[in-house]
């Protein structure tokens, strides 16, 4: 079987992502959850932020990658840039929901409430309905081709109106009730910034050697179907 | 196949290890005892203790002065002697946490650091639901990836019987 | 002058291939019918040309422009007859027809709609909605857009498909009506008798490779497709 | 001049097969009579609830119009393959999204006119000399949900699940819309002096416009992949 350049590469490299994913969370998480000193008025619960931070900034890094994907698409119509844009869409949507789900338990115990309708978690709220409606519109189209412009153009639409979303939130917010819960801004000592930024950095480094794995195997699929798909057209009828 | 479940075989013992690490630090640094059962077993070395600061018993003294205060438990009540700075979080009715060493001879613990009540019950949570799905979320990937693999080199193009 | 070009034309949809490097000239006032079994790409084919798909690799040119590139261009010069009747329902055939070609830009006389429709046999149902006609009424009232249209690239899609006796004779004497006057006509078709009376040219799509036959081999082939 | 004739002609289209079979207009209205009644039973309506949930309640039946309705405004499109006719159309495929949405901008607006006194009517709203305000945030709001509501119509009309589809891509994107739509309304109904309401209505303009921008520009793909 003749595998593609580009598979080929990414079997060559995504070792060192993944390796690196690991080593950096791996002592970002020994930082965090050890060395680090907990913060004077939320106690150990800032240790959430470790996860919650990294996963939220990479979750947008994500969408920002289906972005460019998609238009990448548009101008190329590449089926495997199509593969990156689905299986980027896959792992945002991991992300996103890592990110709510931590945000909302940091939220219990600082802000007494699992949910609130702050801007910034609404949008995130709003982002991860249109990933879903992005994933779902996928599996509901049979026409390859159809549907990897159809998300494309779903995935542009949503991220120009996620800016959008977040100020009208804002602004309805402030106008209903006074952002009382706004997060107070965390003063970083050097022992709570230095596993911050190694998870970040080890975040980024995961999504990148998930997107790769994510991407190959989506690509792989496709192939499998193709290399059954023959069976049709080299028959005679 | 063989090297993916070797893998992943890694990762898990390492996760394992990593568990069993956190669960021994946890023991020994930030796990406490309530009072009753401090009283019942009065330990000799410095142990966490939990409790709530009983309401008119906090004696702060003068600058540089030991504080002295009641701790109390669910039906028990213990006086506490504690020498260092003087701590913020140190209220009336407020739950702590004190470190220290009981005296027998003036029936009281002795205390040189006082401690917020630990919540690690929200953060293991956060990081459990972080990690626990984005391992089986990779682990799920990899796996179809090396399936995949195989698959593909097992599918047959298909010839048929006349033009073979 | 050649009016249809491709080169090396493949395509796959999402790596299943269907086509494999198919190259193809039509002149014009030439008609070229297309045959070969059915899944092997001859719509495919087709609806490149109708730019409708774009093509994985190689181009093609129509009346001498980019296919790809001058898109907007080609299509003014071509027009497809396909599996779509292209109708609205809650419109009257000369509705549907003021419509089809409205957005096109163009403004036949109610005088010219007539004479197309008597021509290709159903003026007396001008004035039905669309949704109580048939098949091949549907398929008459198409060439009958083409006839006003006058389209320099004509793609027939399954040609005789779901046309009468009468039928046919009138689309092969519309056929050879556009041959005459420089129009370039690709068809695809199963009927090989009715198909040699107007084709010039033919070939066979199998297997993803065109070959190109004449038509007394077309004729003379049993069970070839 | 092309394209301001086809989206005449498409806008005309859809007025004239709306006209004839009502389908579109009559299907909006009724299930938001429904909608009307569920929450007069919903919620004990003494004056003082009715302006606190009033604007949240008409736009909630406004909203629930523009699913039924814009769901449905690309049925036609697809039904007889028109969609491959636009396709191939030579004109810029944005005059298509345009003309569709001139239509369903029209009948959003009068299923609204419809409804607006029937709210009047059941709820006892005082709202007769604040009349153009009204219109104006009804003008706006619409026109950014039939600018989102077209464009994903016409991405979901082709899905296999599509009265799922369409109301889950568009809620989540028009909450903009809601939201400045909603705030405006109640800004009305307290009898606010205008500025202090207006931003909202920006918000709104400001959506709007990129939306039919966006959307005018990126209809190129969706007919052209």
């Amino acid at each position: 079987m003749i595998l593609n350049r580009f598979i080929r590469w990414l079997g060559r490299y995504e070792g060192w992502f993944g390796g690196g994913a690991a080593l950096c969370i791996g002592i970002g998480l020994y930082m965090g959850l050890v060395t680090s000193p907990p913060d004077y008025y939320q106690g150990e619960v800032v240790r959430i932020m470790y996860v919650h931070v990294p996963s939220a900034k990479t979750s947008l890094f994500a969408y920002l990658v289906l972005f460019i994907g998609s238009i990448w698409y548009l101008w190329k119509r590449d089926p495997v840039i199509d593969n990156m844009c689905h299986a980027t869409a896959g792992i945002a949507l991991f992300y996103v929901g890592t990110a709510l789900l931590t945000g909302s338990i940091w939220a219990k115990p600082t802000w007494n409430t699992w949910w609130t309708w702050d801007p910034r978690l609404t949008s995130f709220a709003i982002l991860f309905l249109t990933l879903v409606g992005y994933l779902m519109l996928r599996t509901f189209l049979d026409d390859k081709e159809k549907e990897a412009t159809f998300a494309a153009i779903l995935a542009i639409i949503g991220f120009i109106d996620l800016p959008i979303v977040y100020f009208s939130v804002e602004w309805w917010r402030t106008l209903h009730q006074p952002m009382s819960m706004s997060v107070r801004g965390i003063s970083f000592a050097p022992e709570m910034l230095t596993p911050l930024i190694l998870m970040s950095i080890g975040s980024s480094l995961l999504f990148s050697y998930m997107l790769m794995v994510r991407t190959q195997m989506l690509y792989l699929e496709r192939l499998l179907e193709a290399k059954q798909g023959r069976l049709l057209s080299e028959t005679r009828l | 196949m063989k090297r993916f479940y070797l893998r992943w075989g890694g990762v898990l013992v390492i996760g394992v290890i990593i568990c069993l690490f956190g669960l021994a630090r946890y023991q020994r640094e930030v796990s406490h005892i309530p009072i009753e059962k401090f009283l019942d077993e009065k330990p000799t070395r410095a142990v966490r203790v939990l409790g709530m600061v009983v309401g008119g018993s906090l004696n702060r003294g003068g600058a540089g002065e030991p504080i002295q205060f009641t701790l109390s438990g669910t039906g028990a009540q213990v006086p506490v002697y504690y020498q260092g700075e003087d701590p913020e979080n140190l209220r009336e009715l407020k739950k702590l946490v004190i470190y220290g060493r009981w005296n027998p001879e003036e029936q009281r613990i002795e205390s040189e650091t006082i401690l917020g009540v630990p919540n690690y019950g929200f953060v293991s949570w956060a990081y459990l639901v972080t990690l626990i799905p984005m391992t089986l979320f990779l682990f799920n990937m990899e796996r179809k990836v090396a399936l995949l693999y195989i698959m593909i080199k097992e599918e047959k193009v298909y010839q048929s019987e006349e033009s073979a | 002058m050649v009016a249809i070009r491709g080169i090396a034309l493949s395509k796959s949809f999402h790596y299943h291939q269907v086509l494999n490097e198919i190259s193809l000239e039509v002149k014009e006032g030439e008609c070229y019918a297309l045959f070969g079994p059915n899944g092997a790409g001859k719509t495919t084919l087709l609806r490149i040309f109708a730019t409708l798909h774009r093509p994985s690799s190689g181009r093609f040119e129509i009346l001498g422009r980019d296919g790809l590139g001058d898109r907007a261009k080609i299509r003014e010069d071509l027009f497809l007859i396909g599996h779509g009747s292209y109708l609205y329902d809650d419109l009257s055939v000369v509705e549907n027809i003021q419509f089809a070609l409205g957005v096109r830009g163009g403004h036949p006389t109610d005088h010219e709609i007539k004479l197309a429709l008597d021509r290709v046999g159903i003026g007396a149902f001008r004035k039905l909605k669309s949704r109580h006609l048939s098949a091949g009424m549907k398929k008459r009232l198409s060439i009958a857009k083409t006839l006003l249209i006058r389209p320099k690239i004509l793609l027939l899609d399954e040609a005789y498909a779901s046309l009468d006796e009468r039928g046919v004779v009138m689309l092969n004497d519309c056929i050879r009506e556009f041959a005459k006057e420089g129009s370039a006509i690709l068809m695809t078709t199963h009927d090989r008798s009715r198909t040699a009376e107007v084709a010039h040219r033919a070939g066979v799509i199998q297997q993803s490779v065109l070959q190109e036959i004449t038509i007394q081999e077309m004729l003379a082939a049993d069970a070839l497709f | 001049m092309h394209f301001f004739n086809t989206i005449r002609w498409i806008a005309w289209k859809d007025l004239l097969s709306e006209v004839r079979n009502r389908e579109n207009i009559s299907s909006m209205f009724f299930f938001a009579l429904i909608v009307i009644f569920i929450f007069s039973f919903s919620f004990s309506l003494d004056p003082r609830t009715v302006q606190e949930v009033m604007p949240g309640i008409i736009w909630v039946a406004f909203g629930f119009t523009a699913i039924i309705g814009l769901g449905k405004s690309f049925l036609a499109e697809v039904h007889n393959d028109c969609m491959e006719y636009f396709q191939m159309l030579p004109v810029p495929k944005g005059a298509i999204y345009l003309g569709k949405f001139i239509g369903n901008v029209l009948f959003m607006l009068i299923v609204e006119t419809i409804l607006f006194p029937l709210f009047v009517l059941f709820f006892n709203l005082d709202v007769l000399e604040k009349f153009p305000q009204f219109l104006l945030i009804f003008g706006v709001a619409t026109v950014g949900l039939s600018a989102l509501g077209t464009l994903f119509s016409a991405l979901t009309v082709q899905v296999r699940a599509r009265e799922v589809m369409f109301p889950i891509l568009l809620l989540p994107m028009a909450v903009p819309i809601f939201i400045g739509a909603v705030e405006a309304t109640r800004g009305v109904f307290n009898g606010d002096a205008f500025a202090l309401y207006s931003h909202w209505i920006q918000l709104l303009v400001v959506f709007d416009v990129i939306f039919v921008i966006v959307s005018f520009w990126i209809f190129e793909f969706i007919l052209d992949f």
